[in-house]
């Protein structure tokens, strides 16, 4: 019994040690290996937590709105989705915070400022909020069932914002002349270490968020199954009250 | 009373129930005169309270569309939360969940309903920005601000009730529901700001810049429309 | 109320509630820990037991209204562990709230509950004179009733639903001498006009008197059924 | 029991009230996390938002210490109909007061749970703002900021729990409590963007010249607290 | 609960109760029209009678909670027409919501009830004891409650404030056997001990059997009088 109250199985462990082991790499490539850039300098290795970041927070966001439709879905529904939806989004608004931090530390460095009021940064941080309201609603108590439905009707119009956050820039632009980002975009000419170790950084992220959403899946299983274990218990001992009062 | 009985699944019907649910709010209203009496002051005291903290003429000329807007949001929120405080007092929305009323039709009166006292209000307050700041409406310009303000005021009564509904039963739901609405109608007030500048030219924006923003606006109303319609059952049921 | 006519075929027979060993869960909380109950078509059953015992999760659950957890109920010829949602357009039931609009009057409220069920204006008309609200009453707003008269507009509604099963959660704490007369008299033409009626209620004489049958709840089970 | 007699007035004084209403508003808020999981997501982007629709360094650079207040406001008012919905859901307002509990100490309990919480509000939005915004602050400005996120904070209580009060027993309170608290705390509003402005070195205004603004804090905090303290029995009454 | 000392002086004997002609408004409605009615220490008194007689309103202008209009009227020795407000925290008053706080368990409930007006812990224990409520239910958030539990935490709360006069509107209404059975011992001690209670209901075999004295209500005026 005791062991099934882990959250880790062999793969989690070994996929642990693989994402630790890159998170090192990582670092390594990032901050020693791989050049300055021409136009940042030093500050450009922010980007290889920055934007893999915020990747990966629109793949675990996409990963949440997929999971609820499989929930919605009749013939697929199970509340393991639900909980994939949960881990998802809770692992999501983490690497969109990880994304804000380092964005804002970059933007710092380059444009003397931690925050500017440009399209992506503003959509960035209504995407993250609409998330938080998401945990929010997935807080609010109720039945699992109520919960999950609640949730993954949310979590499908809150991806909805993901487009908006990826095309604000080009939304804004085209009708506002506002001074554009510098190094915004593809038009950043990357060497090949640096294209590298941006891959890197996706994958290293891309490992770690399954590894933290299986565990944060495994726990919410948990505690949904304290309450469902607990309902056998709760069952006997309902019935149990009945006798007593009977006699 | 033989004829009653097929006449009697015409209150179960969608429309029928939308139409039910938005004469009852619509009178509800005209009892209590809340849009009257307490929105739209509170709406022109956003405005003007808004007008002073800016406090520099060149600046509010430059954001009086915004703040159009802004005033419509907020009162967007609390007409909400008033529209299901309705319900919720005394059992209603419950009463109305269990005596099996198609919830597609909930949703389109309550919304129906709201939008009828929004698009009163936005009438109101954007006359009050035309006449305090001495807009100049050409013809085109006033096609361009009909349409924002019904398609932006579309957008706003569908995304409210949707999550009007949602935070309803919910404990805590004076603070759950800005939470929720704010940052998802915010792209409506950039775009119905950036519309209606262009219908004011301020700024020396032309109209034909404005329509892109209104295509934003539909978009933002029809997918909030159908998917307020389609997940309010999942939504209030439990 | 005189015709109530449902469509169904006779030679079916089958019972209007039926549940076989149903759970319900609240939060974590087996509010049913596996009842099982049939009710045939024109009883009234008085369902009895202490507080906290699951009355109102029982009612709610053949209501549609709670999910199935475990084991089988079917309500009206409606499964309830698929579409529970099917059965709730002909139940009628009221709970410990009245769901009343404030700022409506009697007569408005109750037209609009009939009204979601498509009920004629004379049909409204009746159910409000059926519980004593004609008169002086109809047309004040409901915010200004005392406590008894809004139960009353509450069950004058629910009168305006003709529903085929209706399921009353204590409904007459509140109501004076007559208007439980009232109530009683509108449940028993219900019943003989082919409706079937659950009470829950711990005013076991009064409400003993109208049930055909009682069952007693207890921690969530049925324990003693008794004939009246 | 023979002491009991004696014990039993310590709860019915002012003092013994608030302190009994203030712990159950704190413990409410404990059990329900309002504040961290809804009410600070909202104000922060209350701030994102206004920034944006200013959308010119060059004014937002002026205005960022006024987000700050715009924020806390605007949380205020979401947190006063929180406060009070906790109240009237099942009558316990009604009941404190057919109980005879002292109505100043009502108001004080409530005022102080309620401050508690906009302080750590306010605290984290300007440390937001001071990270934003870069700004730097001398020990002089930091005195005056801390002294005026105090007194703001302490205005905004009294007069939200008064109106709050006033608004809870009306019906259509969603709508008359942000009419009612709006015009009033716009003193706050400017006053607190002034002070805060100087503490920042904001547009270059020196630290000397918050003070002045400070006082009109301090006169506003005392007035509401007080006339509420005194007219919170005469309002629940009625 | 059982030495509940006031200090009175038992010489003075003035009714706790003592309305003479009073008259009432609610709205522009002359909910009492009239009301002429003493009640001495210690009696249990039932006020019965129709929905909209008036009976909640008589037990709130006993609780200080209504103006006095016309008439006069004296409740623990102060003038209702002056000052009402000061025989609030004399009085305990339940009417028909609950004013519990959901987030918090049955006994904090009780315990802030209790608190404002400085019931000791033993106390506190106890008034939730005497309402069947200790045990797994005593730590249960409150809105984990079903009605009757509920009920029975308000009453609780009430019991725990120790008044001089009891005002309780349809207190039975939700309370199973054993929940009514309790009630009624916990105010028949309360009536020995000293204090006052008056009940309106309308379930008058149950409250006839607790009251010393029955009053009916109709229209605004006590009509019938009867000792029992
Ligand atoms: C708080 C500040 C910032 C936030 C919130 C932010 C947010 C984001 C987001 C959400 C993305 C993903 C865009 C997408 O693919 O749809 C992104 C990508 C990116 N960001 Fe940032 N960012 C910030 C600051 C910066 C700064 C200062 C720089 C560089 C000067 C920068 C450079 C990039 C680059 C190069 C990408 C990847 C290319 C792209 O898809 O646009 N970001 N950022
Ligand atoms: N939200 C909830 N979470 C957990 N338990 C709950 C919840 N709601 C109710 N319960 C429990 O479920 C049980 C059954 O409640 P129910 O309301 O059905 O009782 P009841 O028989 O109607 O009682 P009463 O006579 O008091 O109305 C109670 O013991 C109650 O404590
Ligand atoms: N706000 C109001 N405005 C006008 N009339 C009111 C208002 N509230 C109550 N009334 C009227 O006052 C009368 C007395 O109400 P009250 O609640 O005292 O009756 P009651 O005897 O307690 O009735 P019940 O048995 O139904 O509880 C009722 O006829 C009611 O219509
Ligand atoms: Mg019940
Ligand atoms: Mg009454």
């Amino acid at each position: 019994m005791s062991n099934d109250r882990a959250t880790s199985t062999p793969f989690t462990k070994g996929l642990g040690f693989f994402v630790v082991l890159g998170i090192a790499l990582l670092i390594i490539l990032g901050i020693f290996v791989s050049p300055a850039d021409v136009n940042q300098g030093e500050s450009v290795r922010i980007m290889y937590a920055h934007v893999p970041g915020a990747w990966l927070a629109y793949l675990a966001f996409v990963m949440t709105a997929v999971s609820s439709a499989a929930y919605l879905w009749k013939r697929t529904r199970s509340l393991t989705w639900d909980r994939i939806a949960g881990a998802s989004a809770e692992v999501g608004v983490l690497f969109m915070g990880i994304s804000l931090v380092t964005g804002s530390l970059w933007g710092r460095l380059t444009w003397g400022t931690y925050w500017t009021w440009d399209a992506r940064l503003t959509t960035t941080a209504f995407l993250f909020v609409t998330y938080i309201g998401y945990l929010a609603v997935r807080g609010l108590g109720g039945t699992h069932q109520q919960r999950a439905r609640r949730s993954a009707v949310l979590a499908l119009l809150a991806v909805l914002e993901i487009p908006l956050v990826h095309f604000s820039v080009e939304l804004w632009n085209t009708l506002h002349q506002e001074a554009s980002v510098a190094g915004r975009g593809t038009d950043v000419e990357m060497n090949g270490l640096m294209l590298f170790t941006l891959f890197l950084g996706v994958v290293v992220f891309t490992l770690m968020y399954i590894w933290l959403v299986l565990h944060r899946q495994r726990s919410l299983m948990l505690e949904d199954m304290l309450d469902d274990s607990g309902l056998d218990n709760a069952l006997s001992e309902r019935r149990a009250e009945a006798t007593q009062v009977g006699h | 009373m033989s004829n009653a009985g097929q006449q009697r699944f015409t209150g179960t019907t969608v429309i029928g129930t939308a139409r039910l649910i938005a004469a009852k709010d619509l009178r509800v209203e005209l009892r209590s005169r809340v849009l009257l009496n307490q929105v739209l002051p509170f709406a022109l005291i956003v405005m003007v309270m808004f007008a002073f903290a800016l406090d520099s003429d060149a600046v509010l000329e430059r954001v009086a569309p915004g703040l159009v807007w802004l005033a419509a949001m907020f009162s967007t929120l609390i007409m909400v939360s008033r529209s299901f405080a309705v319900e919720t007092a005394d059992g209603a929305l419950d009463q109305l969940r269990s005596a099996g009323v198609p919830a597609m039709g909930i949703f389109i009166g309550k919304m129906m309903a709201l939008m009828a006292q929004l698009v009163v209000l936005v009438t109101l307050l954007i006359l009050t920005a035309v006449v305090l700041y001495r807009a100049e409406l050409s013809w085109a310009g006033s096609v361009l601000l009909v349409t924002t303000g019904l398609t932006a005021t579309c957008g706003l009564a569908a995304v409210g009730t949707l999550y009007g509904g949602l935070a309803a039963g919910a404990k805590g739901r004076e603070t759950l529901l800005p939470l929720l609405l704010l940052p998802v109608v915010a792209p409506v007030l950039i775009g119905a700001t950036r519309a209606t500048e262009s219908a004011f030219g301020t700024r020396g924006v032309s109209t034909g810049q404005g329509w892109p923003w209104l295509g934003l606006l539909a978009v933002f109303a029809v997918l909030f429309s159908v998917s307020g319609a389609v997940a309010f059952g999942p939504l209030l049921d439990d | 109320m005189s015709t109530v006519s449902h469509g169904h075929d006779p030679a079916t027979l089958e019972p209007v509630v039926d549940l076989c060993d149903a759970v319900a869960v609240l939060g974590s909380f087996p509010a049913l820990a596996g009842v099982t109950m049939t009710v045939q078509r024109g009883e009234i059953v008085l369902l009895s037991g202490p507080n906290g015992a699951g009355k109102t999760t029982l009612l709610r659950l053949c209501a549609g209204l709670v999910a199935l957890e475990r084991g089988r109920g079917r309500v009206l010829g409606v499964d309830l562990a698929n579409d529970r949602e099917l059965v709730r357009h002909r139940v009628g039931m009221i709970g410990h709230s009245n769901g009343l609009y404030g700022d409506l009057t009697v007569t408005e409220n109750v037209r609009f509950w009939g009204r979601t069920v498509g009920a004629s204006e004379s049909e409204i008309d009746l159910a409000v004179s059926r519980m004593g609200l004609d008169g002086r009453l109809a047309h004040l707003p409901v915010s200004r009733l005392s406590a008894g008269q809004r139960r009353r507009t509450a069950l004058a509604g629910l009168v305006a639903r003709r529903a085929e099963l209706w399921l009353l959660d204590e409904p007459h704490a509140g109501l004076d001498a007559a208007g439980r007369d009232e109530l009683d008299s509108v449940l028993k033409m219900a019943a003989t006009a082919g409706a079937t009626v659950i009470v829950a209620s711990h005013e076991l004489e009064r409400a003993g008197k109208l049930a055909t049958r009682q069952v007693e709840v207890i921690a969530g089970q049925v324990r003693k059924v008794a004939g009246l």
